[in-house]
C-alpha cells in the first residue's frame, strides 16, 4: 500500500513535468537516450549484441541448431524467439515461466523480423524436408528502465547481421554468413496528457496509459506495429507516433546497423 | 504472410474469393444472454468464426495480493477449442493466446469504469469454438456485449475488425485465406462513439499510406459494428439478430 | 463464509423438496430435462455435437489426425478424450490444467466407448506399426448445470457417428467414414435421501451424497459404470440405478443416435 | 480388455492360470504401523502388488482458503513407484492416478468422522511399490488401515477388492494378465457392517446379470478381507499377518 | 509459530547432549545406527534394494530400457538417477516436482556412481550412435528419519551389483549380467558443536550446521564429496570426516556388497 | 570426466593447454554496480567465464508462510543464458542449476548477517552470460561482492575458485576442455579471512593425498581472489579492475 501511494506520486510528478514541457531526465520529446550497441559480445553464440539505452541494458544471442522444419514450409528456415525477464534485471520480475509481457516483447520483435522478410528462409534449408537451420533469438534483460522492446529488436537485428552459420560444428557444408535483406527497426512512443514522447524510461511507461511500437524498414515501409497499455489513442496521435517511428528508425539504422 | 508458400490468386474481378468487395464485412450473427452460469454472455459469428464470451463478476480477487485498492482488475482469457483449427490445438494457453488475451484486455480496459469496484475482479472468458481468421477481433466484440450484459457499468461498447493487404489491395475483415496468403493483417479495435483506437497491431508489410488508409477503413467498419452490436443488446431477452447476405 | 451458508440453505431446500416427492423445477424422479442435440456443428472438426440437457450446454469435437500406434497395439487407432472446464462455463471451474473431475468425465467418456467396442479401431491403422489415426475427442463444457457426463457421452457417440476421416488432407487414400459398431449411452442417476433421481441438476449434484453413471449399449450390455461422491450406496439403490441407466440409455439411443 | 491383443486362454480346466478358482482372492500379507515419520501406516501385500499407506493429520490444511469450517478435508494420493511396473512409470501424477485417487478418497469419505476436525486436512497416501492389477483396492485396504492406525476416528474399516471377466467367466481379484486379456474389470469398495458400497468402477463389458453377479462375489469376499484387516490392526505392535495358501 | 519454538528446543537438547559427549540414542560419535539392506525385492525391476539405516528406509529400484545416447558418447549407455520425496515419508516432504534436496540427492548419489565408473557404460551399447541401455536409478523414500543419502547410494549401488539385463524382453541378445567394476559408497557426516558424528538422525540434521558426504571406493580413492548446509567447516574438520568416510565406507562395503 | 569421449593431451612441457601453469588462474575482471534496478550488482570475468550477479533486499518475503521470524531467507538462483553455451540451453531451471543455485546460497549463508532483517527475503541473481568451466565459483564471487554492494551486512566476503585433475596433475581453475577431458573436478568456497570452507564438491576420482592437496590449492587461490574482491569495492564508482595477463 506504501508503495502504491509512492508509485502514485512519481506517475503524477512525471506528468506534471510533462504537461508543462519537460521530461525528468532534460530530453527533448522527440529525443532518445543515449543509445550504445555493442556487437559479437557472446563466443558461444552465432551472433550476439549488447543494447544499452540509457539505463536499459538487453544481450541478445542467437543461436543456430539443425532441426526439423514446419510441414508447411518444408524448405524454409525456421525463427524462434524468446524473452527472458531474469528477475535480476527488474524488482517487477518475477522467476518463472514468461509472463505475457515478456511474450509479448518477444512476439512483436519476431513479427517485425518477418514482416520485413529480413531473413531469407529459404536460404537456410540444409535439406528440403528433412533439415533445415532453426534460428534462436534469445533476449536477455539485464537492467529494465523502460522501452525494452526497441533495445531488444535493435539487438536482434544487429546479432542478426553477423551471423556466422556454424556448418562445422555439425559437420555440414555450406555458406557460413547469412545475407540479410533489410533491417527493421523498432521504435517505441507514449501517450501522456495528450504529448506524444518517444522511448519513455520506466517512469515514463508508467505514467503514460498507451503505449505504441512502429516496426519500419528501410525504405520506409512498416513491418509490425503493436499499442499496449489500457488507453485509448486517437488516429491523428497514431499519425504523429508513425511518423516519429520512420523518422527516429531511419536515424538508429544509419548509425547502428 | 508466410514466407514460401504457394501463391493463391486472391483476387479475381474486383471480388475476393468469397465474392465479398474489398470493403465488405463477412456476415455477423450476435445473441446475446447464451449461458446461464454466466453473469453475461454473448455469442458472436463473423463468417466462419464462431466464439463465445461470457463475464463474470465484479467478484472477490484472488490471490489477495493482486488487488488493486483503486479499482476492478480485469482479466482476459482468450481460448481455442482443440477442434477449432485444422490441426488440432492442443489444449492450455500457448504465447499466442497469452498476447491475444493481454491485447485484448487493454482494448476493453478503456471502457470499463474499473474504479467503481475496487478489489474485485471482473472475469472476461473468450472461447474459440470455430476459427476462420479474426477471431480476436470477434472475441472483442463478444466480449464488450458480455461486459454490458453482466451489467458492468461502461462507458461505451467497443468494436473490432481488422484490415488486411491482398494481391496489392487494402480490403477489410480478412477470412482464413486471405490472411494465409496475404501481405499483410492488422486488427483494430476502437470505442465508436469517440473514435478512439484502443488495439492496434499490425503483421506483414505496409507502406505508410496503405496503413493509413487501412486504418481509416476498419475505423468506418467499427461504426458498422458497433451499430449491430447495440442492435442486439436491445433485442435482448427477444430474439438472435441475424445480419449480413450469407448463410450464417 | 457466506456463500457456504448460502449454499447449505439450497442443498437444504433441494433436500426437503425431494423428501415431500419433488423437484425444484417439477419433474418426475425418472425424468430428464429437455434433451437437444445438434450434430455437425463445427466444420474444422471431423465431427462434433452440441447437446444440451436443460441448460447444461457441452460441445464435443472429433479430429483425426495420423499419428504413431502404441506399440502393443500396432494395427489399432488410438483414442484419446480430453475434457476441458474452462472456466466459461462454471463460477466454479478455474484456469489451469485439468483437475480431476474434468480428468474423470473425461476418462469415464472413454472407458465407455472402450468397453462397449463402439468404435473397430482395426479400421483406424493406415499402415501397422507405423501410422494410425489417432482420434481426439474434445469435449468442451459451455455452460455447466449439472449431470455433464451425460451430455459429454451422448456428445461423443453422436459425433463419432458421422465421422468423415480426412484422407484427402492428409494425402491418404481409404474409406472416409468409420462404421461404428454399438452406441454406448450414459446415464447418471443420484441418491438423494434414500431417493434415486436420473439426470441431476446443478443444485441436484451439490445436494446428492453419491452420484452413479451407468453406460449401457443396444443390447443392454454395460460397458462402464462410476460411482462418484463421498456417500454410499446400497446393493438395492445400485440395482434400482442400474435399471434406470438401460431404460433411460435406450429412450436417450432410439430419440438422439 | 484392450482390443486387437492376441487371444490368451486364461481358464484351463475350472482353473485359472496361477491355480485360483473363480471366487478366490490371492494371497494377502499386512502388516500395520511400519513408518516412522507417518501418523498411521500400512504394508498391504496382495498376491504380486506391493503397497504401503501413510496418514497424517488431522493437521493444519494449506492453503488456508481450502479450508472447510465443518469438518476436516480428506486428501488422498495414489502414487505408483517407477519401477513399480514393467515400463518403467515416469514420476509424477499422470491421468490415471488423478482418477484413482479421487475415486479412493470418495471410498473412504464415507467411514471418516470428518466432523470432529472443522478446518484440518487429513491426508492419506499411498505409494504403489510393485504392481499386479488391483493395486486401488490394496491401496484403499491400506490406506482404511492406516487412518485407524493413526488414531482418526473412523464408524468401521473399508474393505475392497476387484472382480472381473476372463474367458466368459466372472471372477474374483484379477491378476495383471487376467486383467490385460479379460473382458472386464470392476473394482468395488465396501463398508463391510453395513454393506454399504463406496467405490464402483466398471470397465469392459458385461452383461446386467453378471454385474449384479459380480457385486456379489465382490461383497463377500470384502467380507473376507474385513476380517483380515480388523485382525491385523488387533495385532498391531506384535507380528505381521501372514494369509493365503500362496508364497506370499 | 509454535511449531518452532519445539524445533528449537529439540535443537538445543541434540546439541546440549553432544557438548557433553552423547547422542540422542547413545551412539558414539562413529557409530552407524542398525543398517540392513534387502536386495531384488521388486520383481518388475532389474534390480532393487531396500535399505534401511535405523529408521530410515529407501527404496531403490533400477529399470533398463532401451533409448537413444547422447550425441557426444554414442557407444555408452546412459545412467539416469532420480529421487522422488513422496510426502508420505515425511511431514516435511510436499508433493509436486522434485525439490533442491530430492535434486541434490541424485545428482549426488548419481556422481558417485560416475566417478567411481562403476559401471562400464560401454558394454551397455546395444547398436552404437542408434540404440543404449537406458539404467533408470529410481529412490523412493518411505520413511525419513536423516541421513537419506547414505542410505540411497547403498540402495543404488546394491541394485546394480545384481543387475538383469532384459534382453529377451526387448527381443535383443547379449549378455544378461552387467559386470561391475568398482563399488562406491557414502558416508555422511556432520559437525555440530565442533563434534564430528556420522551418520546423522533426522534430529541431528536439523541441529548440525554442515554437513558432508564422502563418497570412496574400494581401494580407498574419493569419488564424489558433497558438503551441504549453511555453515562452514574447517580444514581439519574435512579431514576428519574424509578419513570417517573412507574407513566408514570400507566397513559397509564388505559387509553389505 | 565423462568415459568413452577421446583422449585429449592436457599438459604438454609442464603447461596448460592455454600456458597456464598448474598453479594459475585464469584472467580475472571485474566491475562493482553495473545495473541500476538492483540494489548491489557485479559482473565477474574469469577467463571466458561471463556473469553478473544482482542482489535485491532485504525486502518483503513472500509467500507469508515462507518467512523465518528470526532471520532473513537467502534465495539464490542460477540460471544460465541460452545462448552461453555451444548447444543452446533451453530457458528455465534445470536440476544442475537447482542444485548449484543451493549449493551456492549454503556458501554465502554463512557470512550473512541474516538475524539483522527477521521475516524478510535477501534475493541473489546470478545469470551466466558466458560459460567455459568453472560458472558457479565465478557466480559465487560475483554474488558476494554484489551483496556488499547492496549494502548486506555481511561477516566477510566469500571466495570461489576450482581446482582438479588433468592428465594425472591437480591443476588450479580448470577450464571447459579441461574439464570435459579431465579425471576430477572439485569446486570450493572459501571465507579468506577465516579459512572457512563453505562450499565444496568433488566429482571424478581423486586419491585420498590428490584431495588434500588440491583442497590446500584451492585456499591459496581463493585468498588471491579475495584481494581482488576487496580491491574492486575499494575502487567502487570509479573503475573497473583488470588482473591477469590474458587478453580479457
Amino acid at each position: 500500500m506504501g508503495l502504491e501511494i509512492v508509485d502514485d506520486i512519481r506517475k503524477d510528478y512525471v506528468r506534471d513535468l510533462i504537461e508543462s514541457g519537460k521530461r525528468v531526465d532534460g530530453r527533448g520529446f522527440r529525443e532518445y537516450r543515449e543509445i550504445n550497441v555493442e556487437k559479437d559480445v557472446i563466443k558461444r553464440a552465432e551472433g550476439s549484441a549488447r543494447v544499452r539505452i540509457g539505463n536499459t541494458d538487453v544481450l541478445v544471442g542467437v543461436k543456430l541448431e539443425p532441426g526439423a522444419p514446419f510441414p508447411d514450409a518444408p524448405g524454409e528456415g525456421v525463427i524462434i524467439t524468446n524473452a527472458e525477464f531474469v528477475p535480476l534485471a527488474s524488482p517487477e520480475f518475477e522467476s518463472g515461466p514468461p509472463d505475457e509481457n515478456s511474450v509479448q516483447l518477444a512476439r512483436v520483435v519476431d513479427r517485425g523480423i518477418r514482416g520485413s522478410e529480413a531473413i531469407d528462409l529459404a536460404k537456410l534449408c540444409i535439406e528440403e524436408g528433412e533439415k533445415v537451420w532453426m534460428v534462436f533469438i534469445d533476449i536477455h534483460i539485464l537492467d529494465n528502465d523502460g522501452n525494452l522492446v526497441d533495445a531488444a529488436a535493435l539487438g536482434a537485428i544487429a546479432s542478426l547481421l553477423n551471423i556466422r552459420i556454424p556448418n562445422e560444428r555439425y559437420g555440414l557444408t555450406g555458406e557460413d554468413t547469412l545475407p540479410m535483406r533489410d533491417t527493421p527497426v523498432a521504435v517505441t512512443t507514449v501517450e501522456i496528457e495528450g504529448n506524444i514522447l518517444v522511448d519513455p524510461d520506466f517512469n515514463e511507461e508508467n505514467a503514460a496509459a498507451s503505449r505504441l511500437t512502429v516496426i519500419s524498414n528501410a525504405d520506409g515501409t512498416l513491418s509490425g506495429m503493436q499499442k499496449s497499455g489500457s488507453g485509448g489513442l486517437k488516429e491523428e496521435e497514431i499519425a504523429e507516433m508513425v511518423e516519429i517511428g520512420i523518422e527516429k528508425g531511419g536515424e538508429i539504422r544509419e548509425k547502428f546497423l | 504472410m508466410k514466407e514460401g508458400k504457394e501463391e493463391i490468386e486472391l483476387i479475381k474481378e474486383g471480388k475476393r474469393l468469397d465474392g465479398r468487395g474489398f470493403d465488405e464485412l463477412r456476415p455477423i450473427k450476435i445473441e446475446v444472454g447464451v449461458l446461464k452460469r454466466a453473469d453475461g454472455s454473448c455469442y458472436f459469428e463473423l463468417g466462419d468464426n464462431k466464439v463465445i464470451a461470457a463475464v463474470y463478476g465484479p467478484r472477490e480477487m484472488h490471490p489477495r495480493h493482486a488487488q488493486d485498492a483503486k479499482m476492478a482488475v480485469v482479466k482476459f482469457r482468450y481460448n481455442m477449442a482443440p477442434f477449432s483449427v485444422d490441426d488440432r490445438k492442443r489444449p492450455g494457453p500457448d504465447r499466442r493466446s497469452v498476447e491475444i488475451s493481454k491485447v485484448s484486455r487493454e482494448a476493453l480496459d478503456p471502457v470499463i469504469m474499473r474504479e467503481y469496484y475496487p478489489k474485485t475482479a471482473i472475469d472476461v472468458y473468450v472461447e474459440i469454438l470455430q476459427s476462420d481468421a479474426g477471431t480476436r477481433t470477434a472475441g472483442i466484440n463478444a466480449a464488450s456485449i458480455a461486459l454490458a450484459d453482466a451489467g458492468i457499468p461502461m462507458k461505451d461498447l467497443v468494436s473490432s475488425v481488422a484490415v488486411g493487404k491482398i494481391d496489392g489491395e487494402i480490403v477489410l475483415d480478412l477470412n482464413a485465406i486471405e490472411d494465409n496468403h496475404g501481405e499483410a493483417d492488422m486488427p483494430v479495435a476502437m470505442v465508436a462513439r469517440t473514435n478512439t483506437i484502443t488495439l492496434l497491431q499490425m503483421d506483414g508489410r505496409l507502406e505508410r499510406e496503405e496503413f493509413e488508409r487501412g486504418l481509416k477503413l476498419a475505423m468506418g467498419a467499427c461504426h458498422q459494428i458497433y451499430e449491430l452490436q447495440r442492435a442486439a443488446l436491445i433485442d435482448r431477452y427477444s430474439e438472435s439478430v441475424d445480419v449480413g447476405e450469407g448463410e450464417a
